[in-house]
């Protein structure tokens, strides 16, 4: 019963909050105030595009769903590959590269931990490379990718254990601090 | 047109983002913080989706369902409740009772069936984690010392614990997962080049 | 169609850079982003390449994953045992890669299943993950020949409740003691009690997912893993649509440039700090410079 | 013993594992905890920050992960607040900016003895739990130059005073703002926006036009005229973001988007599930420092000086519970041997 308040609740909660904090400022005021600012007008374009997305709990007429939705789903992955080229692959590879130089002179470690890195991320893409067989030479540098891959599946593995047991601890001192007064 | 139309509005609002990029934003930031916008307003109207769906589920049943019909119509009465009070009649503050219910019903209830977990890694962890093959011990010994060397007991069984677990995440964990961070980008990329090109369609669902 | 799209595209072009020369004060391109462009195209070119060689029918070569092996040594083990297979596809909805690539091994599970006359059950947790799973087992075992021995009932919606869902299953695999159970697809906090009662019941488990924060437990409790990329790859592999082999081809070659940029480079940095040749430190902080785009 | 030891009922490992966790907190075995060089970064990003200057954080998570991330929330905000660093908060995630303003407002924060008794003299409200009257709730006072606080709830001592500061009692304030010494005013130095619909969306906008993007705060204000925005155009004028994730939009999203486009310096509040995802972008210096889990939050605690926090509270049952877990897995392998020699 108290989910099922709270459901409703937080559903009519997030209505709320986005009518104050979408609907009102970004788009009713700025129509009201179309007379001073006649190219708020606009603004009729995205308020018809969300009812078209509404055609979507329709069953025949779902279609017209999809204008607003390739606009959305168009900006979103035009966005997202510029971006990702950026952050994920040519940053990675640049940091590789020169941040962390295979070597540097008169520090050994760090230039072996360095090179460490180098052939574990090789070897770890070597892995995940579907276009010739794990066999021979390709096979062994492969199989030292897969234990580097291994390495950092046990440190994540030791990192949810951890969040886990932290939830449980959560719970266990909300019991006795604020449900049975015991001070700790 | 029902298919047409739509693949060509995916290409040019993504082709616009792409030229977009490389352009100085004194240039384009009115233009851009337009789109912005009108994504934004249209997005929220997403939201409409998710409730009409939740709140048709619950009518469905409480028109069923004698037995749990309660559990719904409380679902919809607080729903109503709250937007009415939010919108019309205390539009300042839409907390109030919420704010009651977040702390005394959402926070507890929702981190308890979470910290169940704990219990369970406890008995997978007895009967289900084996060192069956090389790989899964390696895995199993990065594990214990990233477990100890993350809490202060693992200085204090040995200094060292912390320095290797420190090692294990800046050198080999963080290179596998850069690793697997390209791959993974590179995925992401090709479903958007995908999605743009009109190959993939999937998002537009139905029939034609 | 194509036409089409490239006409527009050039005028939007010359529209946007028209648009933006309106405003000389300052400079028009943001010029430190030059090394996104020069990616984006390569790669574009790359996957848009090996797609429609995929499509026009040529041959595009996919090793055989080793997972997919030992998926066939756990059905073969069912058999003998006259015991179930389980199947569940993880909790992702339909648009999620993991569970499209998911399905296409279902398509071949349920093939092997309605061949070996092996009893076949999927749990669902999304309705229209449902609808698509029923028809891809139906499909196969009309492809396999046996019709007849489809059933409705062998997949199931169970709840759209995550942990609902996780204790219909565990249920399931304590009443009826499937030999092999199939995790393959997009898990979260689940996997774990999956895995365990599965254990617990001593099934033979074989997982796959690209979830990194569940792939620990899966390798951990399960006799075979499928790691991230290698779902997908597998997907690929037993698909009937090209384009997806053809996508997977383009992305290998993406990494292959990847690896192959990180080797030169990263040595040729070696070189430049050992030996201080000048006209090689140049040209590498030139590029130090321009790769990293501050701009 | 073998044969024992593989059929354990697991109701005795769950036993094993709710005692590891609660005999440590009842007896009070306190670690001291050290810090380790990802949470040292974030401190460092902290600590570099002027006096004036202003932070971003984003509280992209929920009630399902407060347990690892609200301490991280208070210990930054106190440390914000006592440091004279103004505060922008908005929330990715639809109920995170409320717990933002549930640490500053409503959560309990701990506090010494020494620290409670300056508290009292300002005139702010303290509360102790007792462990002599099992309730808690219960105010101090001073009466005649005494410390006093008055337990009304159990049967029998009805109204009676008691004196407070006995070694075993614990002292609480609630919220942050009551925690520190100086005033914090909203709209000066602390400004929260509230949930902010759009996903990604929201950050791409705020990169050119914070106040733009933010546009009201979380009772629906405009924020344009406040004093704290004043000045504050794209976020290159933002000295540090803060994410605090659990998930999707997160710190990821500020990572590519607000990192990656415009160079500003992100950090980030990660649940433990994610933190080895995060580890690449530590590494290129993508991120300027991330505090991973409960332990995270610890740490951090412990290099700002807040020794009382929740997070550090937790470490010492944090690491029997570990060790429990691993003497499992231990056990469990050993079994796992014996039983493949003997076939």
């Amino acid at each position: 019963m108290a989910e099922h308040i709270f459901v409703g609740t937080s559903a009519g909660y997030g209505f709320v909050v986005t009518y104050q904090n979408v609907f009102k400022p970004m788009l009713f005021d700025k129509l009201k105030d179309a007379g001073s600012e006649p190219m708020n007008l606009i603004l009729i374009i995205p308020l018809i595009g969300g009812i078209m997305l509404l055609f979507k709990l329709s069953r025949k007429n779902n279609w017209v769903a999809r204008y607003p939705l390739s606009f959305m789903v168009g900006v979103g992955s035009g966005m997202g590959i510029t971006n990702v080229i950026k952050s994920d692959v040519i940053s990675q590879v640049h940091a590789i590269i020169f941040k962390n130089p295979m070597w540097i002179s008169g520090d050994i470690w760090t230039s072996l931990f360095n090179i460490l890195y180098v052939v574990a991320v090789l070897t770890s893409l070597l892995y995940f490379f579907f276009s010739a067989e794990h066999k021979g030479a390709i096979g062994k540098t492969a199989r030292i990718g897969i234990w580097f891959l291994m390495i950092s599946f046990g440190a994540a593995f030791g990192f949810t254990v951890m969040a886990r047991i932290s939830l449980l601890i959560s719970r266990v001192q909300f019991l006795l601090e604020d449900f049975l007064g015991i001070s700790l | 047109m029902k298919r047409t139309i739509p693949l060509i509005i995916t290409f040019l609002s993504a082709l616009v983002m792409i030229i977009i990029y490389f352009i100085n934003p004194a240039h384009v930031q009115k233009f851009e913080n337009g789109v912005f916008e009108w994504i934004r307003i249209i997005g929220a109207f997403a939201l409409f989706l998710g409730l009409f769906n939740l709140l048709i589920s619950h009518f469905i049943k409480v028109r069923r369902n004698g037995m749990n019909a309660v559990y719904s119509i409380a679902l919809i009465v607080a729903f109503f409740a709250i937007v009415i009070s939010g919108i019309f009649f205390d539009s300042e503050n839409p907390d109030g009772t919420f704010q009651f219910m977040f702390n005394n019903i959402y926070r507890p209830l929702s981190s308890t069936m979470f910290s169940l977990l704990a219990f369970y890694v406890a008995s997978a962890a007895f009967r289900a984690f084996r060192a069956k093959t090389k790989e899964a011990s390696f895995l199993l010994v990065a594990a214990f010392i990233v477990m100890l060397g993350r809490v202060p007991i693992g200085t204090m069984i040995w200094g060292k614990i912390p320095v290797i677990s420190n090692w294990i995440m800046a050198y080999p964990a963080a290179a596998a997962q850069s690793a697997i961070m390209i791959g993974a980008a590179l995925g992401a990329i090709s479903v958007s080049l995908k999605i743009m090109l009109g190959i993939e369609r999937t998002y537009l669902g139905g029939e034609e | 169609m194509k036409k089409i799209f490239s006409i527009v595209a050039m005028i939007l072009l010359l529209g946007v850079s028209a648009f933006a020369e309106a405003e000389k004060s300052t400079k028009l391109l943001e010029t430190s982003r030059f090394p996104v462009l020069i990616g984006l195209i390569l790669f574009a070119f790359v996957i848009i390449y090996y797609i429609q060689k995929a499509k026009s029918g040529q041959h595009i070569f996919i090793r055989r994953i080793a997972g997919l092996n030992a998926i066939d040594d756990a059905l073969g083990r069912a058999t003998e045992m006259g015991k179930p297979v389980l199947y569940v596809p993880g909790i992702g909805g339909i648009s999620e890669l993991q569970t499209l690539a998911s399905i296409s091994i279902l398509g071949h599970i349920a093939k092997k299943t309605a061949s070996y006359e092996t009893d076949l059950y999927v749990p669902l947790r999304d309705p229209m993950v449902y609808s698509t799973a029923t028809e891809v087992v139906r499909e196969s075992y009309l492809g396999a020949g046996r019709p007849d021995a489809f059933r409705e009932n062998m997949v199931e919606f169970l709840t759209s409740d995550q942990f609902g869902y996780v204790a219909g299953v565990d249920g399931y695999m304590v009443r009826e003691n499937p030999a092999a159970n199939f995790y393959l697809g997009s898990f979260w906090a689940e996997s774990l009690i999956l895995a365990e009662t599965g254990n617990s019941v001593g099934s033979i488990q074989i997982a796959g997912t690209a979830n990194p924060s569940q792939l620990p437990f899966f390798i951990a409790s399960c006799d075979y893993t499928l790691i991230g990329e290698e779902l997908y790859a597998a997907g690929a592999y037993l698909s009937t649509d090209p384009k997806s082999k053809g996508s997977l081809k383009g992305q290998d070659m993406g990494k292959l440039a990847v690896m192959i940029v990180i080797i030169v480079f990263a040595l040729l940095n070696v070189v430049r700090n050992a030996t201080g040749m000048e006209s090689l430190s140049n040209m590498l902080n030139w590029l130090d410079k321009f790769f990293a785009m501050k701009g | 013993m073998l044969e024992f030891l593989k059929k354990i009922d697991r109701r005795v490992i769950y036993l094993c594992i709710a005692l590891s966790v609660i005999i440590p907190m009842l007896v009070g075995v306190e670690f001291p905890v050290p810090t380790s060089p990802m949470t040292d970064q974030v401190y460092e990003a902290f600590n570099n920050l002027e006096p004036g200057s202003t932070v971003i954080i984003s509280a992209d998570y929920d009630a399902g992960s407060q347990a690892e991330i609200q301490p991280m929330t208070l210990a930054i905000l106190k440390y914000c607040f006592e440091n004279n660093i103004k505060v922008i908060v908005l929330g990715l995630w639809p109920l995170g900016a409320n717990l933002v303003e549930n640490a500053l407002y409503n959560d309990k924060v701990k506090i010494s003895p020494d620290r409670a008794k300056a508290l009292i003299a300002e005139g702010k409200k303290v509360f102790v739990i007792s462990k002599d009257t099992a309730s808690c709730e219960m105010t101090i006072e001073e009466r005649d130059g005494k410390f006093v606080y008055v337990d009304e709830r159990e049967e029998g001592k009805d109204g009676e005073e008691c004196l407070a500061f006995s070694p075993e009692d614990s002292y609480y304030v609630k919220g942050v703002i009551n925690a520190i010494d100086r005033e914090v005013k909203p709209g000066i130095d602390y400004l929260n926006t509230g949930y902010k619909a759009g996903q990604v969306v929201v950050i791409t906008q705020m990169l050119e036009d914070v106040v733009g993007a933010l546009e009201t705060d979380i009772s629906g204000e405009p924020i344009k005229d406040m004093e704290i925005v004043k000045g504050l155009k794209t976020i290159n004028d933002i000295d540090l973001i803060f994410s605090l994730s659990s998930g999707t939009p997160g710190a990821k999203e500020w990572v590519v988007y607000a990192n990656g486009k415009k160079n500003v310096p992100v950090a980030c509040g990660v649940t433990a599930v994610s933190a080895t995802e995060f580890l690449p972008y530590l590494n290129s210096g993508q991120l300027s420092g991330m505090l991973a889990g409960l332990a995270g939050a610890a740490e951090f605690e412990t290099a700002t000086g807040y020794d009382q926090g929740k997070a550090t509270e937790g470490m010492s049952p944090q690491s029997f519970a570990h060790l429990v877990i691993i003497l499992f897995i231990v056990v469990g392998n050993i079994i796992f041997l014996l039983e493949k020699k003997k076939s």
